[in-house]
């Protein structure tokens, strides 16, 4: 262990040690203080949820209320894909497919259980307009399904940087983007959505969300993920 | 009627928090891995158990993206983070 | 709210602060991982005591699918070399090795 | 039609960018930059109507997005200091744009610049706008991954250990500023700006949250001593990339302490922070320019230079905590430091990065004969360094005059002592630049290199106009003082 | 706008624009540039002789011409009133003349754009610290003539000029943050200051701030006296001489050491006005303006390098204007600003006569000087005026001066000032005498004995009519002191009001 | 004590334990993960204060913006990730203050 | 409590005593083979258990076949699982435990 990193110094330790101390002492009286009969903004939420054009107050205020506040989140998403894209593309080494080291277990069950997460994706999608769910929940879903099939192999890391997954890394962020500007032209402003077509929008929205946040993550992993060849070249062993 | 369900779901919690234990004391990769694995099936059991107690139907899809998603850390682990040296070593220590 | 209940917040959050204790303290990386893997899952199981299923329900699909993944294979990515810091010592070497494990209980 | 189009420029000041962002990503290195020239290009028109509008309104304009009232949706404001942070936003993206469009020649590896530095401009934009404190979190968020990742696009080990470091530093920021907000929410059940500045009382929570948000924030501003990331990051991104970190990212999320302790609260509301923040100021004007004086590396130098810069900005709170906004304007003083600043700093890393350029290698020793081989560089870095020093008839300098009266007036001459140290300091490690830029080139470089490696005379002009801009804001910089107090509460009360 | 005031903005943009032409021409089209540079030189010399037409004009009602912006509180104004003019128009018609000089010495050297358009922003800024209507406007072109004139001390780029650069630096810009913090602290206890004859301050304030006003007096003189090159502020003058001839010869000689003096000139008269006396200000201030009087005379005595005896010359110079200004009669005052003129045009004469040696012979040191005139009769010819008249020979400009400020002195009452005036002459003759004797009455080295080379002129004729120019510009000060507009004359007529 | 401010308090204290943690730890894969059950002690308060009302139904606000948080901490938990392998691989260690190993370059950003 | 609450409970019971026995069993067996056991058998019948418990009290057919699909993947995962763990133990050469050594 000659080689380890060293740990923080003493010093360091104390410091920190101290310093989280008074954070500590600080957040508690903080917290403990909070009024225990605040309403917040829930009474606002529910007076106008019938105008949100959905029924459960989460989506409602994520994506009517506070929707820019989602439209700045994808944005985050999509920033950080290019992120993992840039930092990952620059990457001397290109991933060969692997494919034929699938395992006939895994490929199986890969293949069994994307078209579930595919449904179930689609269910909370639906969901999310009346109950917990939506476009996010949703996004994730399909994003793992895609995951799980990288896993077993199904994906080709080559197309990373093809236009293709560009579009689809963005498409929901540009539907969105698109919504938020064109009802400006509607006679309201920026996210004003006309109330009678408050529930298709938000519909179309976050089926696109979905879409693209399912493709996001399943970038992120594979845009990242190190090619198999190069941990096995380290270890000269495994699978 | 509440009370009891809870009960079995702090049945349920205990057994993940002695579960954790195995992950723990290792030693291999593989036996913290399929510890974690059986948290997956517990937490499943917990949230179905909640459910109902807590009458919130929705938790069944929670436990469903569990059940859908249960097996993806597993095989993350496999395929990703084990490819043990010739001496079946432990791995690194990361300090 | 019952005693049952109580027991279980307790239980849980008593749970929550000890994995991130050891998630922090512990040294080897890809245990620390596995305990995070865990930490999402009980998560997961306070925000369904908060009722907040839509967290729940994000965290469930997020903790247990992307975010474990990408940890795993980050670790799996940085366990090559047995060293943090590159020696010149083949990989693997045994002398940089502190616990060899064979499977044994 | 014209009247319709008014009232939505504050969401296309946003709107403009954003859009652009993703053509850029889908148009790839080679489009992306006509999009991203057309997109800034057309910031600066929007910007200048903004404050436009913001001057004749007299008064905070709201803009209430997707049409819900303020407790509950999202408001875009535009005052004073909103429109004066774009205008500066769109001029300096503009010219970093310009210069950019030579300095990334179509290289694979910076393929999603372009999308990156428009995402970025737009999350400034939206920084600058936003009236909700929760919104300002995504709003830091997206600023913070799109600087993050402008950082580490080179590749280099060291530019992605600074971007490592940067973004640790980011993120733990942006998680102290969440949970400031989670408290003020929590304690007073609102997130909109003017809201919570209207229910605003002497809290514990509110307090700690105050607190929270400010350590947040200074980390994110890179203040003494949470400035440790900053030198790296700075010195190590591409060089339009060091521009716009030190020019405006920094300042946006000074621009929310600004916001939140002088429009929402003043200083005073949690005793002793606005003295702290300005010991720390001080002491970050003589650490920075101490270390920029030992520094080998010319951008080391710079970004060290924007540490002691930053410094200043921090000096506004513990003098308006004295002397109150209406006998002295240290106020005033703060937000126009921060533009010319802005506009210098910038110059001032474009050169560096014309330096690089043309010198293959930025060692502070080996930069001899500069003024002859780049001669409108080191005019550029020249002109700008007069800012950094303060000296007339910069805009640096109003800056100092008005936080020395400030300070005098009020008595705590003491803040004047440091303004005036800081800025001989500022002279000597311009100096170093300049000193040597003005030697007989040396030896390794014989003449005949000069037209060798000429550089595209774009680049050497976008830096030479930011550098002027910055000195004539010196002289020509009235419309700015008037417009940044705009809708200030406490503004036009100067007796 | 009506002529006066296009001239004073002309006078003061003029050189600016000229410097804006001079870097966009750049190294290669020298032609074009340096007609640039003479045409803005000459238009220069125009407006602000316009400029001290409408200032000569109105002298009644002082403020003739004035024109500002406005920065806050902070009003940046222009105004051509006779005290400015004077210097104004030294720095403005020098500048003329040294062109012609510098295009010739500097033809042979690199980087010249760079160095005409530094220069030019030099002189627009001296001028700009001429006729600068209030404090903070002087102090901005004050601060604006530190910074160009850096690159001109430094050109050659030689280890020994950059390290005379560094001492400059060193100097003035904690002299600049001083006066920084003087000219605000002024400004926060009494308002916006504009130059007034017989004082600005508010009435009363010198009773009720003593202690402040003595401070902001003290960090004023600190500011101004670098420049003004004043014991123990004078280090940088004699390093900076490793700059070429035109600028130590326009700029170390004329501009940037008379922006001190100037300067100093503006806060007592016009500032503090009788403040300063009654504060008890102006006596420790002509203590220190004698004492480096002596002190630069001696210093001077014992250099062998020729520049840095004029150098030390200078420092002693300066002084005279200084004390004449603080002795507050009118007949020191006008000797103060007389000599303003006069050190002017004696001065760069003999720095001109520096330059051209030193290319045309490759001469430097005083006793390389031995048979000079031989060989270059008009150069030394022009050089000997100039030093009698500096040394006060009657009826030499310097003798105006002196006899002024000796009669001033008289008058308030500091008879100790004609001891000091005495001592010095005798000084400046002896570093003076041994020069022109060496040049004329030595054994000429072999190559000088015959003269200039037959059908050459003795050097460059660029260079040798200007400084012949300002030879016989000194010399008619002097010969003509009493005329209608000689300096000597105008300046007893700012006196007048100065004193009121 | 209410069980919601049971949860605070614990939101609280993962918030310290993690700043510590993410202070004193070198290897940036412990950093990412403190930062992560750092955001997650945050998201606990907020989602305790949301449970703070009168009514039976939490706030949805706070969940709301939890929710956000959560996809912010996703996004850039993933960028962190691929920067550190990145950085592992050209510098064989996964620490900020990794030694020379190779060459350093001679200058910084270009 | 009625004839029904009794059956569910029993079944939880069940479900939870499988649970605790499939916990005991990854503390307790000796290797890694071993203990894939207990997940892989002990806690899915568990599961198995609880579901049907919980099934008593459903609202509808639905959420019964909700939580049987439920059980379908979990055991559908916990098998993979087992056997990607233990083709890689094996591939690691882990050595099987034998009551010998």
């Amino acid at each position: 262990m000659a080689s380890a990193v060293p740990e923080s110094p003493r010093g360091v330790r104390l410091a920190a040690g101290a310093l989280c101390a008074g954070f500590g002492v600080l957040l508690v009286r903080a917290v403990l203080a909070i009024p225990e009969d605040h309403s917040g903004l829930a009474p606002v939420v529910a007076e106008r949820l019938v105008d949100s054009g959905v029924k459960h107050p989460v989506t409602a205020v994520l994506l009517n209320f506070r929707s820019y506040d989602t439209l700045l989140e994808i944005a985050v998403l999509v920033l950080a894909t290019i992120g993992v894209l840039s930092v990952a593309g620059s990457h001397p080494r290109v991933w060969a497919p692997v494919a034929e080291e699938a395992d006939p277990v895994l490929s199986a069950l890969a293949r069994l259980l994307a078209p579930f997460m595919v449904l179930a994706s689609g269910y909370l999608l639906w969901a999310g307009e009346h109950a917990p769910g939506g476009a996010f929940q949703a996004g994730a879903v399909l994003g793992a399904a895609g995951v799980l099939l990288a896993l077993a192999g199904y994906a080709r890391p080559a197309w990373v940087t093809k236009f293709g997954l560009r579009v689809v890394i963005s498409v929901g962020f540009i539907v969105f983007l698109a919504i938020a500007v064109g009802v400006m032209f509607l006679g309201g402003v920026l996210l004003e959505y006309p109330r009678d077509y408050a529930k298709a929008l938000v519909l179309i929205v976050e089926t696109w969300l979905t879409v693209s946040i399912g493709a996001i993550l399943v970038s992120l992993f594979i845009a990242s993920a190190s090619p198999i060849e190069e941990l096995r070249a380290r270890t000269g062993s495994g699978r | 009627m509440n009370a009891v369900l809870m009960g079995f779901a702090v049945v349920l919690l205990l057994t993940i928090i002695v579960g954790l234990t195995r992950v723990e004391r290792g030693p291999s990769p593989a036996d913290r891995m399929l510890a974690a694995q059986l948290f997956g099936t517990s937490g499943v059991a917990t949230l179905l158990i909640l459910a109902q107690a807590l009458e919130t139907p929705a938790l069944r899809d929670v436990a469903l993206v569990f059940a859908l998603l249960a097996a993806m850390a597993t095989v993350a682990f496999v395929k990703r983070a084990w490819h043990p040296g010739p001496s079946g070593e432990e791995e690194p220590p990361c300090q | 709210m019952t005693y049952s209940g109580y027991l279980y917040d307790l239980l849980l959050i008593g749970t929550l602060l000890w994995l991130a204790v050891r998630i922090l303290a512990e040294v080897k990386l890809f245990k620390a991982v596995v305990l995070f893997i865990a930490f999402g899952l009980l998560m997961a199981l306070a925000w369904v005591r908060l009722a907040a299923p839509d967290i729940a329900l994000a965290e469930a699909a997020i903790g247990a699918g992307i975010t474990g993944a990408l940890l795993l294979d980050a670790v799996g990515h940085m366990r090559g070399r047995a060293a943090p810091y590159p020696t010149d010592e083949p990989a693997g070497d045994a002398s940089a090795v502190t616990e060899m494990g064979d499977g044994r209980g | 039609m014209t009247d319709a189009l008014l009232v939505h420029m504050p969401a296309l000041a946003v709107v403009v960018p954003l859009v652009a962002a993703p053509i850029a990503f889908l148009a790839g290195a080679r489009w992306g930059r006509p999009v991203a020239l057309f997109a800034t290009a057309l910031s600066i028109p929007v910007a200048f109507v903004i404050a436009w509008m913001a001057s004749t309104a007299g008064e905070k304009l709201r803009y209430q997005i997707g049409g819900w009232d303020a407790p509950l949706g999202i408001g875009l404001v535009v005052d004073g200091l909103s429109a004066t942070m774009l205008l500066v936003t769109a001029v300096v993206g503009f010219a970093i744009t310009v210069y950019s469009l030579g300095y990334f020649a179509e290289q694979e590896k910076y393929r999603f610049f372009w999308a990156l530095w428009l995402f970025l401009l737009a999350s400034l934009a939206a920084l600058f706008l936003s009236a909700d404190v929760f919104n300002l979190y995504v709003g830091l968020e997206l600023v913070s991954v799109a600087a993050v990742a402008l950082v580490g696009l080179s590749g280099k080990r060291d530019a992605l250990i600074a971007a490592m470091r940067y973004m640790l530093a980011a993120i733990l920021g942006s998680i102290f500023y969440l949970f400031g907000v989670a408290l003020l929410y929590g304690a007073f059940g609102v997130l909109d700006l003017a809201h919570l500045a209207a229910v605003l009382g002497p809290d514990v929570t509110g307090q700690a949250a105050f607190a929270l948000i400010t350590i947040g924030l200074v980390l994110k501003t890179a203040l003494f001593p949470a400035h440790f990331w900053l030198p790296p990051a700075h010195s190590n991104a591409p060089s339009p990339v060091s521009a716009v970190l030190s020019a405006l990212v920094v300042k946006g999320s000074f621009y929310i302490l600004l916001r939140l302790w002088t429009d929402v609260g003043d200083p005073s509301y949690v005793p002793g922070m606005g003295t702290l923040l300005g010991v720390l100021g001080a002491t970050a004007i003589v650490w920075g320019s101490i270390q920029a004086l030992r520094q080998e590396r010319l951008k080391m130098l710079v970004a060290y230079s924007t540490v002691a810069q930053i410094g200043y900005l921090f000096l506004l709170f513990p003098l308006v905590e004295i002397a109150g906004r209406h006998v002295a304007d240290a106020w005033s003083a703060g937000v126009f430091h921060a533009v010319s600043h802005a506009l210098a700093k910038s110059a001032m890393f474009l050169a560096a990065g014309a330096v690089l350029s043309r010198f293959g290698h930025d060692r502070i020793e080996g930069l001899g004969g500069l003024s002859r081989r780049a001669p409108v560089t080191m005019m550029a870095f020249g002109l700008s360094g007069i800012t950094m020093m303060g000296l007339p008839p910069s805009g640096g300098f109003v800056a100092k005059w008005l936080y020395i009266t400030a300070s005098i007036e009020s008595g705590a001459w003491w803040w004047a002592v440091v303004v005036l140290a800081g800025g001989l300091l500022a002279a000597g490690y311009v100096a170093r630049v300049v000193v040597p830029g003005f030697a007989k080139a040396s030896a390794d470089a014989s003449d005949a290199d000069v037209d060798a490696g000429r550089l595209p005379k774009h680049m050497e002009l976008a830096a030479l106009s930011l550098a002027l801009a910055a000195l004539v804001l010196g002289v020509l910089g009235q419309p700015v003082l008037d417009l940044m107090v705009v809708g200030d509460p406490a503004s036009g009360v100067i007796p | 706008m009506n002529w006066p005031v296009i001239a004073l903005l002309a006078a003061v943009a003029l050189p600016f624009v000229t410097a804006t032409v001079i870097f966009a021409l750049g190294e290669t089209r020298s032609t074009a540039r340096s007609a640039a540079n003479l045409l803005g030189a000459a238009g220069t010399a125009v407006a602000v002789l316009a400029a001290a037409a409408s200032a000569w004009q109105g002298r009644e009602e002082r403020a003739f011409a004035s024109a500002g912006i406005e920065l806050l509180d902070i009003g940046f104004g222009l105004e051509a009133d006779m005290l400015g003019s004077v210097f104004a128009v030294v720095a403005g018609v020098l500048w003329l003349v040294t062109t012609v000089y510098a295009i010739g010495y500097m033809s042979r050297s690199a980087d010249r754009a760079r160095f005409f358009g530094f220069f030019s922003i030099c002189v627009g800024s001296a001028i700009g610290i001429a006729l600068a209507e209030n404090l903070i406007t002087f102090f901005v072109f004050y601060e604006m003539l530190t910074l160009a004139t850096y690159p001109l001390v430094v050109h050659s780029g030689t280890p020994a000029a950059l390290k005379g650069g560094r001492t400059y630096l060193t100097y003035a810009l904690p002299a600049g943050a001083a006066l920084a913090l003087g000219v605000v602290w002024l400004h926060v206890l009494a308002g916006p200051v504009s130059f007034t004859p017989g004082g600005a301050l508010p009435f009363g304030l010198a009773f009720v701030h003593p202690a402040q006003l003595t401070v902001i007096f003290a960090l004023l003189m600190g500011g101004l006296g670098v420049k003004a090159a004043l014991f123990p502020l004078h280090g940088w003058l004699p390093a900076a001489m490793v700059a070429p001839a035109p600028v130590s010869s326009l700029l170390h000689a004329v501009a940037v050491v008379k922006a001190g003096v100037f300067g100093i000139a503006r806060v007592v008269l016009e500032v503090y006005g009788p403040d300063a006396a009654l504060l008890g200000l102006t006596l420790p201030l002509a203590a220190l303006a004698a004492f480096t009087i002596i002190f630069g005379s001696v210093r001077a005595l014992v250099q062998d390098d020729l520049k840095k005896r004029l150098a030390f010359s200078t420092v002693a110079q300066l002084s005279y204007i200084v004390l004449g200004v603080v002795l507050a009669s009118p007949l020191a005052i006008a000797a103060g600003i007389a000599h303003l003129a006069h050190h002017a045009a004696l001065k760069i004469t003999m720095f001109f006569t520096a330059g051209v040696v030193a290319e045309e012979v490759g001469a430097y040191r005083v006793s390389e000087f031995d048979g000079l005139g031989r060989r270059m009769p008009l150069t030394m010819g022009a050089f000997s005026i100039a030093a009698l008249g500096i040394v006060g020979t009657p009826p030499a400009a310097g003798f105006t001066t002196k006899w002024l400020l000796g009669a001033g002195a008289l008058d308030s009452g500091t008879g100790w000032v004609l001891a000091v005036l005495a001592v010095s002459s005798l000084l400046n003759a002896a570093y003076f005498f041994p020069i022109i004797h060496r040049a004329w009455f030595r054994t000429p080295r072999a190559e000088w004995a015959s003269g200039p080379a037959p059908g050459r002129a003795e050097a460059d004729l660029r260079m040798v009519v200007p400084l012949v120019v300002t030879a016989l510009a000194g010399l008619a000060m002097g010969l003509l002191a009493a005329a209608a507009l000689s300096p000597a004359r105008w300046a007893m007529l700012v006196a007048a009001m100065e004193a009121l | 004590m209410s069980q919601t401010d049971v949860y605070t308090l614990a939101g609280a204290a993962l918030f310290v334990i993690s700043l510590y943690g993410l202070i004193t730890r070198p290897h940036l894969i412990h950093k990412i993960l403190a930062l992560n059950i750092m955001s997650g002690g945050v998201f606990l308060v907020f989602v305790g204060i949301a449970r703070r009302v009168m009514t039976p139904d939490p706030d949805p606000l706070p969940h709301a913006m939890v929710l956000t948080g959560i996809v912010v901490t996703v996004s850039s938990t993933a960028y962190a990730l691929a920067l550190a392998k990145r950085i592992y691989s050209e510098t064989g260690a996964a620490v900020l203050d990794a030694p020379d190993v190779f060459e350093r370059p001679e200058a910084g950003g270009d | 409590m009625s004839v029904i609450d009794v059956i569910g409970i029993a079944f939880l019971v069940v479900g939870a005593v499988f649970f605790i026995a499939g916990s005991i069993g990854v503390v307790r067996l000796p290797d890694v083979y071993t203990r894939l056991h207990a997940l892989t058998k002990a806690d899915n019948l568990g599961l198995g258990f609880v579901i049907i418990g919980l099934s008593v009290w459903a609202e509808s057919w639905i959420v019964v076949a909700k939580m049987v699909l439920i059980w379908g993947l979990v055991i559908v995962a916990g098998a993979t699982a087992g056997h990607l763990v233990a083709e890689s133990a094996r591939m690691a050469r882990i050595v099987p435990w034998r009551k010998s050594s």
